[in-house]
């Protein structure tokens, strides 16, 4: 059975990834999860300097799903490349660095930093919705994100990954500008913004009001926003929002996806990611398909 | 001893509401063998709407049956639905989660380290039930400060069998009227390390009464969490200086605590 | 205690109402609930023409939710005005027509036929994700937005409420456009956009593909834009999505509603209209509050 | 005889297997006084991610006990849900739903609208369940024509006792080797009036089959339904005419339904 994907001229040798912000950089998932399994980790959004995130509470559950406000905690672009890529590169998996930043600048230095380091590829976040400045602005405007995908392609010396936001009218304008401006791939979708309200303690539960939005929850909106995308650019779309089992990511898939992340199911079940993959193959040996890419894509 | 991080079922093996609000649970779960004083599990629901695990303290164990108790309050939903499963039901467990007391005092053997020091252990509200397997783990009988807001008191009988027990309550029906802070005034109780759980009030509280007297305190921390083992950064708390992980004054609860030196943490 | 509240000069006897599609025209519910304790209730769209909605499947379950494509099938506003509306009349609560069209001309002709009916308001469902021509266009840019809600103001004779998509960038921009129309209160949120795929069957589970996704799976989205529209517009906002329970209908208020109105979960829970009053009243008790208006603001 | 629609719990009073995927179900519920054949009731889900109720045809009633029985295949997840419940379980169920035979033929007497027409019961796969109430509700014994796709066959010895029963597999392994018409020809049954549930493949040849012979066929329709009482307008069928409610060409399988004269369904 063939489940490798090609992503920009990267081969994984199936279409499963983490999604960024939920699997740290794998060390901490790597006692219960078989990283060599994986087609690729994506890791924790990583900016120039340290960032220290948002106030606690940052995350909140809700039905079928999760809120988070982390605000892209990280440690920075140095300490990331000491620690968490020699990391990485121990596993037989793709290496995929999300980068995130305030302006158009910090994202660049990031992007050059990277550039002699082992990663195989790297993802974009110009739609986080927990920082104040930058990251979702880029993310909510074709032609800005048309040019910070310019700049960036023109620093990037790795393919580079555009990610989008949900939260916008027309995901289709947005999958074409990142297309324009010559994204390798893009992924879909970031979180949804969402908000949860404590009633007895007469507050918002998360301290930066309004979170990301990710779970089973958001499936439908993402199996939608992915659908459209595929179908309006030729470049690979890496598919997220809501997966939890194979038959998910098979969904994604059949929607367009080229490859999938999970993300929020990570945090319901350590082993979600390597599940995904069994269910992948399950599903694939009971339609008795023999190569990934002959699951139908509607 | 430390073993690796995973989820497993685990089965009731009996539930028992032991004060308003309050159920104790045993699970028949691997856990028991590993679990340490200050560490906790983190509780899925049988709900496919309520995907988080719930951080639960552990409160007791018994190895050679294999059994592992946890106290909690009915706070929300899942603790609600959490108190109405029957012996034998199934539940997926996540553990065994956070430091524990060895290894916030950096120690393989909790009892040496402290040595000849005397410790106070102090639980306020639903803080109570994890001082339980702290206080028993214990060689020499500490002194044991309970603070409940009125009589309907838990565990406190369990509590006098492994140290000298003060109660404190909000409304003094029982032992001194007051605060935990109160009741070790009132009692004149003497040592030179706390180990504390309870609300963030009560922990101020003492870590401002240890700087005032000279004692270590250390300090169980809650807050929100989603992966409970390090990753996603939902569940930091704010210390005086850079951590060595997240390299910002952000520490991780579930990996680096719960439990901390006090004067560690910005709280 | 005082659970009245008052939208553009209608007193409410309380903040329930049904969401426009999931109790008809309240006919079908009146064996489960008693209709006259009820805000208002908010009846199915009604056109100039009887409509004959999407093919089916038209219905879809999801995680903590529902999608839909009905298409808005109903039988014309003659019919309405000769059967909905005298039997809504016999019942001791307010009357709120739903009225869709495919052009501003096919939306005016139903407002002007309502001028001389005994109703308390309109609600203009310019947000309705299932059908091709109009609706949802209206519903997706502030300036015809605004046009749109002027023209009807122009002609209608009873308050109008606007009824906003979640699927735009700035759900402020929308609420300050009907606003700016003249629209003397707003409602949200209607359906997220999102999609199902059979991977057995290989199709889309709906016939039209998309479908509108509501139920309690997309109250964070609707809290979030209740709460964002409310503090940008003097108004009143309708909140809903995803209300089953007075402590969510609670949620809405507390994020800027001034009142709410309960869909998906009525096929949930029939009685569950009845359950959020209730549920609205046990809260207003415990929190020792006389008056729905004192409940928090945030 | 009709009752108000209402939801309500209703106990698990036995469950079991009865062919590869295929279950029994009896509940305890008010419901099994009111369920005439042709009915259906709506089966909620303990689970909040799921938040539908699943149509399912009442099989059989047991007045006297206020047992319901249905019996359903394992589809989806629902209703694999649903097979792991054990006896006592509390479910929530809405009913009593559709419009049953005796309201499609527009009589308040089953028996006395047939007359001596002679009744041809038909069910197809999962189909067949709610054909043992129907069959039991004729004062004749019909002529009962089963199809399954295997020898796994289900409720045929129940059957056996209500009429006189034809059996169809398509693999050939009992019966007639083929579909259920193909019984009706090789076993020369003859009939006025057909009622049937099954495959929409089935109810179509059936349809068409009538219709060559002269006869009158009621057919069950299944759709997808949001709230299975009429106001949704999920669960529709294409008609012929204009509906009476609808205005349009389309006709509310819940509540006008399932149960239509062949000839007035757009199939
Ligand atoms: C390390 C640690 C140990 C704990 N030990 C105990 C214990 O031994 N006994 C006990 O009764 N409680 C304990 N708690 C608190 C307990 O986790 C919460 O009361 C519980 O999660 C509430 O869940 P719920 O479903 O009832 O509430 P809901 O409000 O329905 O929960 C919604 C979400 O918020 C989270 N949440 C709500 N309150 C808290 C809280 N106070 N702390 C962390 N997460 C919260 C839940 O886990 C869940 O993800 C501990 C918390 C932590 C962090
Ligand atoms: C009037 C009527 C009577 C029925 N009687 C029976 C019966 O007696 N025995 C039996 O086994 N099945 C019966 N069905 C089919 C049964 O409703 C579905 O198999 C069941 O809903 C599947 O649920 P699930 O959770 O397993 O599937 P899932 O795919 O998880 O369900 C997802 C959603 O789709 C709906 N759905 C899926 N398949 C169908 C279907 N075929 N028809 C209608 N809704 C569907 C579910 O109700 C649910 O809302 C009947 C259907 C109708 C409309
Ligand atoms: C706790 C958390 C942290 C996240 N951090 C990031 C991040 O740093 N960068 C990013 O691009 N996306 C981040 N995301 C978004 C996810 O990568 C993913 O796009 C989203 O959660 C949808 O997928 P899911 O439903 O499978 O979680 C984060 C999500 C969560 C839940
Ligand atoms: C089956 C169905 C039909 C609907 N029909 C309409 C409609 O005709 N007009 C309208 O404005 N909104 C319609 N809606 C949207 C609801 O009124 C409501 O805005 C949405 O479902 C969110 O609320 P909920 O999550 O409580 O259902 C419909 C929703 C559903 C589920
Ligand atoms: S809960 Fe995820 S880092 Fe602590
Ligand atoms: S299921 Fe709602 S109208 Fe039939």
């Amino acid at each position: 059975m063939n489940t490798s994907v090609n992503i920009a001229g990267v081969e994984l040798k199936n279409p499963v990834m983490t999604a960024s912000g939920t699997f740290g950089s794998g060390m901490e998932y790597a006692d219960m999860v078989d990283l060599n399994k994986l087609g690729a980790v994506v890791t924790k959004g990583v900016s120039d300097k340290a960032w220290e995130g948002n106030p606690t509470p940052r995350v909140a559950e809700v039905t079928g799903g999760m809120l988070n406000a982390i605000g892209l905690q990280n440690p920075g672009i140095d300490v990331f490349i000491e620690r968490d890529i020699p990391f990485l590169k121990k596993y037989d998996t793709k290496i995929i660095v999300n980068v995130c930043g305030h302006s158009v600048e910090e994202y660049l230095n990031v992007v050059e930093r990277l550039a002699d380091q082992p990663i195989d590829m790297m993802e974009i976040n110009v739609s986080c919705p927990n920082v104040k400045q930058g990251a979702l602005q880029f993310g909510q405007d074709p032609k800005v994100l048309e040019e910070v995908t310019k700049e960036i392609k023109a620093h990037a010396k790795q393919p580079v990954i555009m990610k989008l936001s949900p939260n916008v009218t027309s995901i289709k304008d947005m999958a074409l500008a990142a297309e324009a401006g010559g994204a390798d791939a893009i992924s879909l979708i970031n979180t949804l913004i969402g908000m949860k309200i404590d009633i007895y303690r007469k507050k918002f539960v998360l301290a930066n009001k309004t979170g990301g939005f990710s779970g089973p929850a958001v499936k439908p909106v993402a199996v939608r926003m992915v659908y459209e995308a595929s179908h309006a650019v030729k470049i690979p779309v890496i598919g997220m929002g809501g997966i939890a089992t194979g038959e998910d990511a098979v969904e994604f898939l059949m929607a367009g996806a080229t490859a999938v992340s999970v993300g929020t199911a990570n945090f319901a079940e350590p082993k979600s990611t390597e599940k995904v993959i069994k269910g992948i193959e399950d599903y694939m040996i009971s339609q008795k398909i023999d190569d990934i890419k002959d699951i139908v894509r509607l | 001893m430390s073993m690796k991080k995973r989820k497993e079922p685990a089965v009731i093996y009996s539930q028992e509401k032991i004060a308003e609000g309050i159920y104790s649970l045993w699970i028949k779960t691997s856990f028991a063998g590993e679990a340490r004083p200050g560490q906790f599990l983190g509780v899925y629901i049988n709900n496919d709407a309520k995907l988080l695990a719930r951080p639960i303290s552990i409160c007791d164990v018994n190895k050679e049956e294999g059994l592992l108790r946890m106290v909690y309050r009915t706070a929300g939903e899942g603790t609600k639905e959490l108190a109405s499963y029957e012996p034998g039901t199934e539940i997926q467990v996540l553990g065994v989660l956070g430091n524990g007391y060895e290894s916030a005092l950096d120690t393989d053997d909790l009892n040496k380290a402290l040595g000849d020091k005397k410790v106070i252990v102090i639980g306020g509200g639903i803080g109570i039930p994890p001082m339980l397997l702290t206080a028993k783990a214990l060689d020499k009988e500490p002194e044991i400060v309970l603070g409940y807001s009125n009589g309907d008191l838990f565990l406190e009988d369990e509590f006098e069998d492994v140290g000298n027990l003060h109660i404190a309550t909000v409304d003094g029906s029982v032992g001194t009227k007051g605060t935990v802070i109160d009741a070790i005034k009132e009692d004149e109780i003497e040592g030179d390390v706390i180990f504390a759980c309870g609300p963030m009030t009560m922990l101020k509280a003492i870590k401002q009464y240890a700087r005032e007297n000279g004692m270590k305190a250390y300090i169980s921390l809650e807050e929100r969490m989603a992966c409970g083992i390090g990753a996603c950064l939902g569940c930091v708390c704010r210390t005086v200086n850079k951590d060595h992980h997240t390299h910002v004054n952000n520490t991780r609860i579930c990996v680096e605590g719960p439990i901390f030196d006090a004067e560690d943490v910005d709280i």
